[in-house]
């Protein structure tokens, strides 16, 4: 039996998924990225394979990607997350034909064909205004944590509108908003609001289809997924528990298998796999 | 003898200060704002006065200043923050002519008369780009302490050219020029250079005159200063108080208000 | 006959020539104009798009076109607002700083930020600062009159910069200049559609671009020179997929960003410095040459956002680039804030959607430094497309 | 007492009809909409209504529209709605609103608004054009542009007389009469060059008027703010040009502002400083942008504004109604070309304002949406500031877009400026 590891350097977190022939997952880990992109790669690679008693030269072939997925040493192959995340959606929620991507820094939506191929996608190219640090800085500056915004944003009762561009502006709207006694929930939620109305923009731009899938670090609260399908007047899919952070590395090591197959059966291609 | 105190209530830290007639601070406080502003204006000035041993009803006249300036309950006016650095700093440095305040949201350039009134001045508006925020962002991805990155910066000899001009995108182009191997000196050299780029920008706005004083919390990282130097290619003037600037103008203000309200008094 | 301003590419083998038009191009120092003024000559320095350089050539002056760079905008950041593009603020930059010498600018109503070029130009300089009206009711049967008119204007205060009278026949002459150069341009795309293999995108780009920056005689030299060696290449044809870039035709994309597109993708078509090429079949040489220049703007003319003209409805000149270059997908960019090219990618978006074709959008600015962004987007197309 | 009754009727009267002859507008678009009639569309730079009222064209300014939803607090609804559809956040607020009133099918806080069979344009701001070619794709309508060459560059304007002048006036006449045949095509009806004769009269009606409008508020309190009130003459300037009903009106308004003046009565706040406009409006905080200079004794006494968004109408200029479509060229491009030169080569124009009006101030609003109006602004102000010692304040926002607006931002300034003008009195009358 051959492992396949799929590894998603992310721009906070460096997350690996490994994967058996019947594609299940043995194997899986989670660190910070830091800045020492090519050592964060392998040291949760090693994690995640001791997580599953295996050693590396058990693993046959190694996908990266993320936006370190170049510093990977280790890999094999590098793809880009939104082919990769298409992959693990895909095999999550097969009728999925839109994906929505929200990270720390980045918000990506894409359209997918039958066969998990992307067909078009759009990312956010404007502030960061729009993606998961928005929230996070809105959150840290009421005092609360990323964990609390969930728990915190079930208890809003209206939402206070917050309208800036600049994640950064947004904080001295958050401060008159404060000042003038509105509880911090519906602020909070006011922010989740403006958030989701850019991620649903940029799904309308690639010519959103059903089933939608959810996915990156900022669905760890629910309140997300509530708005997003609230917005969207539809069911979402979202990954089981904190497999939402893992859906890319997941669809990589998916790639990272249907690859290996092709290989075992024309090693000649090999070359054929140095894209980007 | 007469006290009179300024709060500076900014986006993230507040800040009081009282002095006496002859405009010697007496009394400083420096708290983080946090959620409720009221309360931190209130405890600054508290601290204030403590540090200063007065009891709140020896200050005679307090302004407010800053965001918050209107959420100074117990201030008897406000004048904004743009004002009162200018003021403060032709008060440390009275041939100062030229202003450059660097904030947490915002950047200001302000050309001030010889008597320390605004003669002309010009903020960033569109965004946050190119505020001391985008250092705190750069120091978070590379996970220094603020006040370590200026000296980091200064070993840098190579500086990265920084493009993205989004306080949040910053953290993320620092991470990719890691990707790309440089040495973080020179990246937040090339941070630092960034930041005094947009700000010179602001300062030609308004004209640079005669003296420049650099005020704000940033000012007390070397860096930054030196950026900025080379920028406008003149030497920057910068007070240990630069972090209190905006309230020592506010307290001048306060004092300026103190006279005139004596000044029939002694006439009539 | 003067000394050439760019003899660097003399005599070297086809890598070093196109080494050479690279340095050039990124060169912000502008060695080949100050030579040029060094000798003597005289400098009319025209913003993006289009200019009928034959007049200026006509007068003996240089021709140069402003472009921006990719430099700081130390001097004239403060002499703009935000949310404005780029191009605008370097190209000040450039003759702020001296590192571009002028003694005439004009700019064209190509967009209400260019437009304004004129009166900044104008209250920072004292040599001539004007605008070129060129006409935008190109369907309208008074339009070639009218702009032969305006090029008569524009051709008297060219003469009143360089003292010198244009005869007909220096403007015959210097029409037949460019044509041959708009020419050997069209065959340098001949050779990107055809065999793009035997030449990098980014080479192609600074062949083209070092167009503006030198005499036309000089340029038609080195095209004859290299376009027969590039022919003759025989690189190895790879897998790539065929891509027509669009929204090159004001502010350029760095040349980094053309070479990472290059590197994935055989970049077949482009409206890259498309004023260049504007005019596509040969400019009559008989007759009334500014009528000529006139009627070649208006009627046998490419397209771009900023011109108007019904007959050229901008989403089906751009499928048509898609057609006739075999192309099977298209970048479809924008430069930061620039307004005409954000309103056509809307257009062109909807339109390769309806015809089935793949694209992807981006926004560009000619001093980004990182490319993550475009690069990831490269690499998902390309995953895409060409795996499975 | 006689004074006081005329006061009752007279002061004010303005702003009244202003609003009525607005609702009543809107009013007839709506019924022309409902009854599934098409309209001109026009622009206010150029709108060309002499000749498009003569074919009876129910006219349309879209641009007016666009501010009237922001004006009444639902921008960014309709601004939303066009980003969906992939326009970007960098495109004028104007063109994305009506982009929005398209997809709803008309659908406007002010009634709904008539489908255009036919769009008449100007090159005066580039906008236009490409905004054009929306309509031209969405309903395949002729589109016709009318090119009105600008002045060349920094005092090379043209008069008639001058050969270049004459070739652009020809041009612009040329295009005048394929306009004229295209409306006789859409409409199938033959031209009435007597009616185009009444329009231009009334035109020229208000043109003079206007033109005495803007010199009364050199009165000391000036009897309008140019901010505030000045904007709803505006709406009726282009909404009713070429009407008796716009020429009577700003006839009215002469009246009322010469009474004003001789009567020393000025606007609503007592006037401390008189400013300057130097922009387009900040129609998402409307009044309250301009409260926040009168709550510190600022009235604008003059505006750009009411100079390029009038079409030029400020200029005075007189149609010779004997020799109707050569004058008409000319007025347009004298007109036209005078409204693009209040943007492109301000400096004297603005000093001549500041004279005359004896201005403390000048404000300069450049806002994201009008790149047309505010590119030059920055090193405008920069050049003024070098000429003349005049308080001036640079503050960016947007005339549609709130999310570029930050009230808080804009306080801080605008209290700063006024600090900085309190201080310059104090030193000037210390000093003399």
């Amino acid at each position: 039996m051959t492992w396949i590891a799929g590894i998603d350097i992310g721009s906070t977190y460096t997350k690996v998924v490994v994967i058996d022939d019947d594609l299940t997952i043995v194997g899986r880990a989670l660190r910070p990225t830091g800045f020492k992109l090519g050592a964060v790669a392998e040291d949760t690679l090693d994690e995640a394979l001791g997580g599953a008693g295996l050693e590396r030269d058990q693993v046959g072939y190694v996908v990266a990607t993320g936006f370190g997925r170049h510093q990977a040493a280790v890999s094999d192959v590098q793809v880009t997350d939104l082919t990769a995340s298409a992959r693990g959606a895909h095999h999550l929620f097969p009728e999925t034909r839109t994906i929505l991507d929200v990270g720390g820094q980045t918000m990506k939506a894409s359209r997918l064909t039958g066969n998990a191929r992307v067909r078009s996608f759009r990312l956010n190219d404007k502030c960061a205004a729009g993606t998961g640090a928005f929230l996070e800085k809105t959150a840290r500056y009421m005092g609360f944590s990323t964990e609390e915004i969930g728990p915190l944003v079930e208890t809003s009762r209206q939402v206070v509108p917050i309208s800036g561009v600049c994640a950064v502006f947004a904080e001295s709207e958050v401060i008159n908003h404060l000042s003038e006694g509105m509880p911090p929930a519906d602020i909070m939620h006011g922010a989740i609001v403006s958030l989701v109305g850019r991620s649903v923009q940029l799904m309308k731009r690639v010519r959103m289809e059903p089933e939608f899938t959810l996915i990156g670090g900022i669905l760890r609260f629910k309140a997300m997924e509530r708005v997003v399908s609230e917005e969207l007047g539809a069911e979402v899919n979202v990954p089981d528990g904190d497999l939402v952070q893992f859906t890319t590395a997941f669809g990589a090591a998916i790639l990272g298998r249907r690859r290996w197959q092709k290989l075992q059966a024309t090693p000649r291609q090999a070359d054929r796999s140095a894209t980007g | 003898m007469a006290y009179a105190a300024g709060v500076d209530v900014g986006s993230t830290q507040t800040k009081a200060v009282i002095i006496d007639e002859a405009g010697q601070i007496v009394g400083r406080a420096l708290t983080d704002t946090g959620a409720n502003v009221m309360m931190a204006a209130q405890e600054a000035f508290d601290v204030a006065l403590a540090s200063a041993g007065l009891r709140e009803e020896e200050v005679e006249y307090v302004v407010g200043t800053g965001y918050g300036r209107y959420k100074v309950n117990f201030g008897n006016s406000q004048v904004t923050e743009i004002s009162c650095h200018g003021r403060g700093a032709v008060h440390m440095f009275p041939d100062t002519r030229t202003v450059v305040d660097m904030g947490g949201q915002d950047t200001k350039a302000i050309r001030v008369s010889e008597t320390g009134e605004i003669v002309d001045f010009c903020m960033n508006d569109k965004c946050a780009a190119g505020t001391g925020r985008f250092l705190g962002a750069a120091a978070s991805a590379l996970d220094i302490p603020l006040d370590d990155l200026g000296a980091t910066a200064l070993r840098g000899d190579r500086p990265v050219k920084i493009s993205t001009t989004c306080t949040v995108f910053a953290e993320s182009e620092v991470l990719s020029w890691l990707g790309r191997g440089k040495k973080i000196e020179d990246i937040l050299q090339g941070v630092h250079q960034s930041i005094a780029a947009r700000s010179a920008g602001l300062l030609r706005r308004v004209g640079v005159e005669d003296e420049v004083t650099f005020t704000g919390g940033v000012a007390r990282n070397p860096a930054m200063v030196a950026a900025i130097n080379t920028r406008l290619g003149l030497e920057v003037n910068v007070s240990d108080e630069s972090h209190f600037m905006g309230a020592l103008g506010a307290a001048l203000f306060a004092m300026d208000q103190i006279r005139t309200s004596r000044a029939p008094a002694r006439t009539g | 006959m003067r000394t050439p301003v760019f003899p660097n590419w003399k005599g070297k083998d086809l890598d070093q020539v196109l080494y050479e038009c690279r340095e050039l191009l990124e060169d912000v120092d502008y060695p080949t104009v100050r030579r040029w003024r060094e000798s003597g000559g005289k400098v009319v320095g025209h913003f993006q798009v289009y200019f009928p350089e034959e007049i200026a050539h006509a007068a003996g002056a240089l021709p140069v076109k402003v472009r921006g760079a990719p430099v700081e905008p130390v001097q004239s950041d403060s002499r703009f607002g935000s949310y404005l593009c780029s191009i605008l603020k370097t190209s000040l930059e450039l003759v702020l700083s001296g590192r571009l010498e002028l003694d005439m600018f004009v700019t064209h109503p190509i967009c209400d930020a260019a437009r304004n070029l004129a009166g900044i130009w104008a209250r920072n300089f004292d040599y001539p600062c004007q605008i070129l009206y060129l006409p935008q009711h190109a369907t309208s049967v008074h339009a070639v009159e009218y702009l032969r008119h305006e090029y008569d204007r524009i051709k008297r205060n060219i003469e009143a910069v360089t003292g010198n009278t244009v005869t007909d026949a220096d403007l015959r002459h210097s029409i037949a200049v460019f044509n041959r150069n708009r020419a050997l341009l069209r065959e340098l795309y001949t050779i990107k559609r055809d065999t793009p293999w035997n030449i990098d995108a980014a080479d192609a780009y600074a062949l083209v671009a070092v167009g503006g920056l030198i005499p036309r005689e000089e340029h038609n030299a080195l095209l004859k020179t290299v376009l027969p060696l590039i022919r003759a290449r025989d690189a190895r044809r790879k897998d790539r997929i065929r891509i027509v870039f669009e929204g090159g035709f004001c502010e350029q994309p760095p040349l980094d960003l053309i070479r990472t597109i290059g590197r994935s993708c055989y970049v077949v078509d482009d409206d890259l410095l498309i004023g260049l090429r504007w005019i596509v079949e040969d400019v009559a040489d008989d007759g009334d040459p500014l009528a000529n220049l006139a009627d070649a703007y208006l009627n046998r003319s490419a397209h771009s956002p900023v011109q108007h003209d019904l007959r050229k409805p901008k989403e089906q000149m751009l499928l048509d680039r898609l057609r006739s270059a075999r192309a099977d997908a298209a970048i479809v960019t924008a430069a930061k804030m620039c307004e005409p090219g954000l309103e056509e990618q809307v257009v062109n978006v909807h339109a390769l959607d309806d015809a089935g074709i793949r694209y992807f959008v981006s926004e560009f600015e000619e001093n980004m430094t990182s490319f993550d962004h475009m690069e990831i987007q490269l690499e998902t197309f390309v995953e895409n497309i060409l795996f499975e | 007492m006689n004074g006081g009754t005329s006061d009752t009727n007279l002061v004010g009267r303005g702003n009244r009809d202003g609003a009525r002859l607005f609702r009543e507008w809107f009013a007839e678009l709506t019924a022309t909409a409902e009854q599934g009639q098409r309209s001109a569309y026009v622009f206010v730079m150029g709108s060309l209504v002499e000749i498009l009222r003569v074919f009876d064209f129910p006219i349309v300014f879209p641009e007016i529209n666009s501010l009237q939803t922001a004006v009444r607090r639902v921008a960014h609804e309709y601004l939303n709605q066009a980003e969906d559809y992939g326009y970007s956040p960098d495109i004028c607020g104007y063109v994305k609103a009506d982009v929005a009133t398209q997809l709803r099918g008309g659908e406007h806080p002010m009634g709904r608004i008539p489908k255009p069979e036919i769009a008449v344009f100007t090159n005066a701001c580039n906008t236009y054009i490409k905004w054009a070619e929306i309509w031209e794709r969405m309903y395949r309508i002729p589109t016709f542009t009318v090119d009105i060459p600008g002045t060349r560059g920094a005092g090379l304007q043209t008069w008639p007389g001058d050969p270049d002048f004459a070739a652009d006036r020809r041009y612009v006449e040329g295009q005048l009469r394929e306009l004229i045949a295209l409306c006789e095509e859409i409409t199938g009806r033959s031209f009435d060059i007597d009616r185009l004769r009444e329009t231009m009269t009334e035109t020229n009606r208000m043109s003079a008027a206007w033109k005495a409008l803007l010199d009364l508020n050199r009165a000391r309190p000036a009897p309008f703010n140019a901010l505030s009130d000045g904007t709803i003459f505006l709406g009726v300037a282009n909404g009713f040009r070429g009407t008796d009903a716009g020429a009577t009106y700003f006839e009215n308004l002469v009246e009322e502002m010469t009474y004003k003046a001789e009567h020393g009565i000025g606007t609503l706040t007592e006037e401390q400083y008189r400013l300057i406009f130097v922009g387009v409006p900040c129609y998402p905080l409307f009044r309250r942008f301009n409260e926040m200079f009168t709550a510190w004794g600022g009235t604008f006494v003059n505006s750009t504004y009411l100079w390029f968004a009038s079409g030029g109408t400020n200029v005075g200029f007189q149609y010779d109604v004997a020799r109707p479509l050569e004058s008409l060229a000319e007025g347009v491009l004298i007109g036209v070309r005078d409204a693009m030169d209040s943007m492109f080569f301000q400096l004297d124009i603005l000093e001549g304002m500041i004279d005359g009006c004896a201005a403390d101030g000048v404000v300069y609003h450049p806002i994201k949406s009008c790149r047309t109006v505010s590119t030059g602004l920055a090193d405008n102000r920069r050049a003024l500031m070098e000429r003349l010692d005049v308080a001036s304040l640079f503050i960016e926002s947007d005339m549609m877009d709130r999310r570029v607006v930050t009230e808080a931002q804009l306080k801080n300034r605008i209290d700063a400026f006024f600090e900085g003008l309190a201080s310059r009195r104090n030193r000037s009358t210390v000093t003399t």
